[in-house]
């Protein structure tokens, strides 16, 4: 089962990774939030498979911690991104 | 009994990871960002849905099982949310491309 | 080679790519993000050296551990007081680089 | 074996964007990305306490630090941009860089094996403070001193920051005033985020004494979902000149500090704790210092005073 778990882990690793060429290609900042997105949401999944094929419970909690630091930084990206053109200095 | 368990807990991980294929994909290959997104957040929030559930099979105590069923509703929350203010406030594209 | 020599090989790679940022980037902020690279490079590093000293029952030697912890927190505190100085020196002058010359 | 070649290469592939990448926004979020990637390693080096701090501050109160600077200087960059040093400069700087890499590497390939260890001496005091968490106990017994002084560089680094406060706002509230969303989608996400991110910062900082976690992942959390509801606009910062905010900010290092002396009567040492009582001194300490970070790493964030309480 922990081979197992831990293949999960890496190929859904591997989504991340290709997911991640369109932080590369953009074009627009709204693809690359979403990409973050993407890797907030895989990241999680990984550290929950990684959790069990490993037996440390405790990445759970870094799963948990992830899942709301990925909510805060998601909205400073979108309210940063939105609010670039109002302030300039 | 706990071989069942695993064969659900592979059925179940083997199909949320399958939906993060999917999720990739779409971000990969869909043509703008309103239908990105819609491919992405679904395909993604549903994989980690299975992913979680899957992992559920094997937790023996309550409160580790609703750990990560609480790590999931978060993330359907925060995905939930930005994706709003994606689709209402970020400009399609950057300043410069 | 071992799983922990992979990290380290990779912390040296990471030490290396943020040096070269911190110099080449004009601008500070660019300065900032490679400081910061480098400073995952060498706490892995430090995790690294932890892990190989796994020892009395535990996975990883603690000290080099919480040192990392100390290490982040640190690390963040110089950033967030980076970042203002920075922000400041744009206020004062619009400048985002340390040359006078341009 | 795979999965951290993997994990490594992809570690190395985020870096390389976030200092190649043109555009700031853009490396910020390779920058995010390296974070995140970086707690993943964490786990893999079975170091969990090490994995939260960067999942949290590491990776995502430092990234939103950097967003908001990136956003803020964006106009400013392009004009910047073109000033990039010569072609000489840059191959010299890649062969120093080179070299760096390559010593380091062989450093890490020549590792005495088993690496020199503190552990045994780390767990020796273990015994001694009552505490499950081997990470814990080096941060709040065995290297208290460390711990005590980093809490005290945080609360310099938040006077330095108030001290680039532009004259007409000494004092006054750090941050933009958000106001709520008028859609209402942020509003409602973050009362129900706040609320749950409160309930898992103390529990991590709880369990910190038996499991991975404590004062520091705590703190940051609870900062975070502060910002959070200020971003909602839920909340709005105090003027930094207030005294219940500077009481807060203090309260950790003081009370630190005072144990720390009453170490002298007590077990005849600073930061030394009599055995009877260790756990509940450390946790006596710990409340106060958890407190008093995450109201500094709050303040960090938000930045220096830009606005007067309105009349």
């Amino acid at each position: 089962m922990a081979e197992f778990l831990l293949a999960a882990a890496g190929f859904v690793l591997g989504m991340v990774a290709l997911g991640l060429v369109r932080i590369l290609w953009g074009p627009g900042d709204a693809d690359r939030i979403m990409a973050a997105q993407l890797l907030g949401t895989g990241g999680i999944a990984t550290l929950l498979l990684l959790a069990e094929a490993m037996h440390v419970p405790a990445a759970v909690d870094v799963a948990l911690t992830l899942a709301l630091l990925a909510a805060f930084v998601s909205v400073a990206f979108v309210k940063g991104s939105a609010g670039s053109e109002a302030d300039g200095a | 009994m706990s071989l069942a368990l695993d064969l659900l807990t592979i059925l179940a991980v083997s199909a949320g990871v399958f939906f993060f294929l999917a999720g990739t994909v779409g971000l990969l290959r869909f043509p703008d960002a309103l239908t990105r997104l819609h491919a992405l957040t679904k395909a993604d929030n549903l994989g980690l849905g299975l992913v979680v559930l899957g992992l559920v099979f094997q937790e023996e105590r309550l409160f580790a099982a609703l750990k990560l069923i609480t790590v999931w509703l978060l993330t359907l929350l925060a995905g939930a949310t930005v994706t709003r203010l994606i689709a209402r406030n970020a400009r399609p594209a950057g300043p410069r491309g | 080679m071992s799983d922990a020599t992979v990290y380290g090989l990779c912390s040296a790679v990471l030490v290396g790519l943020g040096l070269f940022g911190l110099i080449v980037h004009p601008e500070l902020l660019r300065k900032i993000l490679a400081f910061n690279l480098i400073g995952g490079g060498v706490f892995l590093l430090f995790g690294v050296v932890a892990r190989k000293g796994a020892a009395a029952g535990f996975d990883g030697d603690p000290v080099p551990q919480a040192l990392v912890i100390t290490g982040l927190v640190v690390a963040f505190a110089a950033t967030a007081l980076a970042v203002a100085l920075l922000r400041r020196l744009f206020q004062e002058t619009g400048r985002t680089t340390l040359r006078s010359d341009g | 074996m795979v999965f951290d070649i993997g994990l490594a290469l992809l570690i190395v592939a985020v870096a390389v964007w976030t200092i190649a990448a043109r555009d700031t926004f853009a490396a910020v979020i390779g920058f995010v990305a390296f974070g995140l990637l970086l707690a993943l390693a964490w786990v893999r080096l079975a170091a969990p306490d090490v994995a939260l701090t960067e999942a949290a501050l590491g990776s995502g109160v430092t990234g939103v630090v950097l967003l908001g600077a990136s956003t803020r200087l964006r106009h400013a960059e392009i004009s910047a941009a073109d000033k990039k040093p010569g072609a000489m400069l840059r191959a010299a700087a890649a062969v120093l860089c080179t070299v760096v890499s390559a010593g380091l590497a062989a450093i890490v390939l020549v590792l005495p094996h088993p690496a020199p260890t503190l552990a045994p001496q780390a767990a020796a005091n273990m015994a001694a403070t009552g505490l499950g968490n081997p990470v814990t106990a080096v941060l709040m017994a065995y290297r208290a001193i460390d711990t005590l002084l980093e809490t005290v560089v945080l609360l310099l680094a938040l006077l330095g920051l108030w001290s680039l406060t532009p004259d007409p706002f000494w004092g006054g509230l750090p941050g933009r005033r958000h106001h709520d969303d008028p859609d209402g989608v942020l509003t409602f996400a973050a009362q129900l985020l706040v609320p749950v991110g409160i309930l898992v910062g103390i529990h991590i900082f709880w369990v910190g004494s038996v499991a991975p976690g404590g004062e520091f992942q705590g703190a940051t959390i609870l900062a975070a979902m502060w910002i959070l509801a200020a971003m909602a606009g839920l909340v709005d910062a105090p003027p930094v000149s207030r005294r219940w905010l500077r009481l807060i900010l203090v309260a950790g290092p003081a009370v630190f500090f005072t144990i720390g002396l009453a170490g002298f009567a007590m077990a005849g040492g600073f930061l030394a704790y009599p055995e009877s009582h260790a756990k509940l001194l450390i946790v006596m300490i710990e409340v106060p210092v958890t407190l008093s970070i995450a109201a500094t790493l709050a303040l960090l964030v938000a930045g220096p005073p830009e606005r007067m309480p309105q009349q």
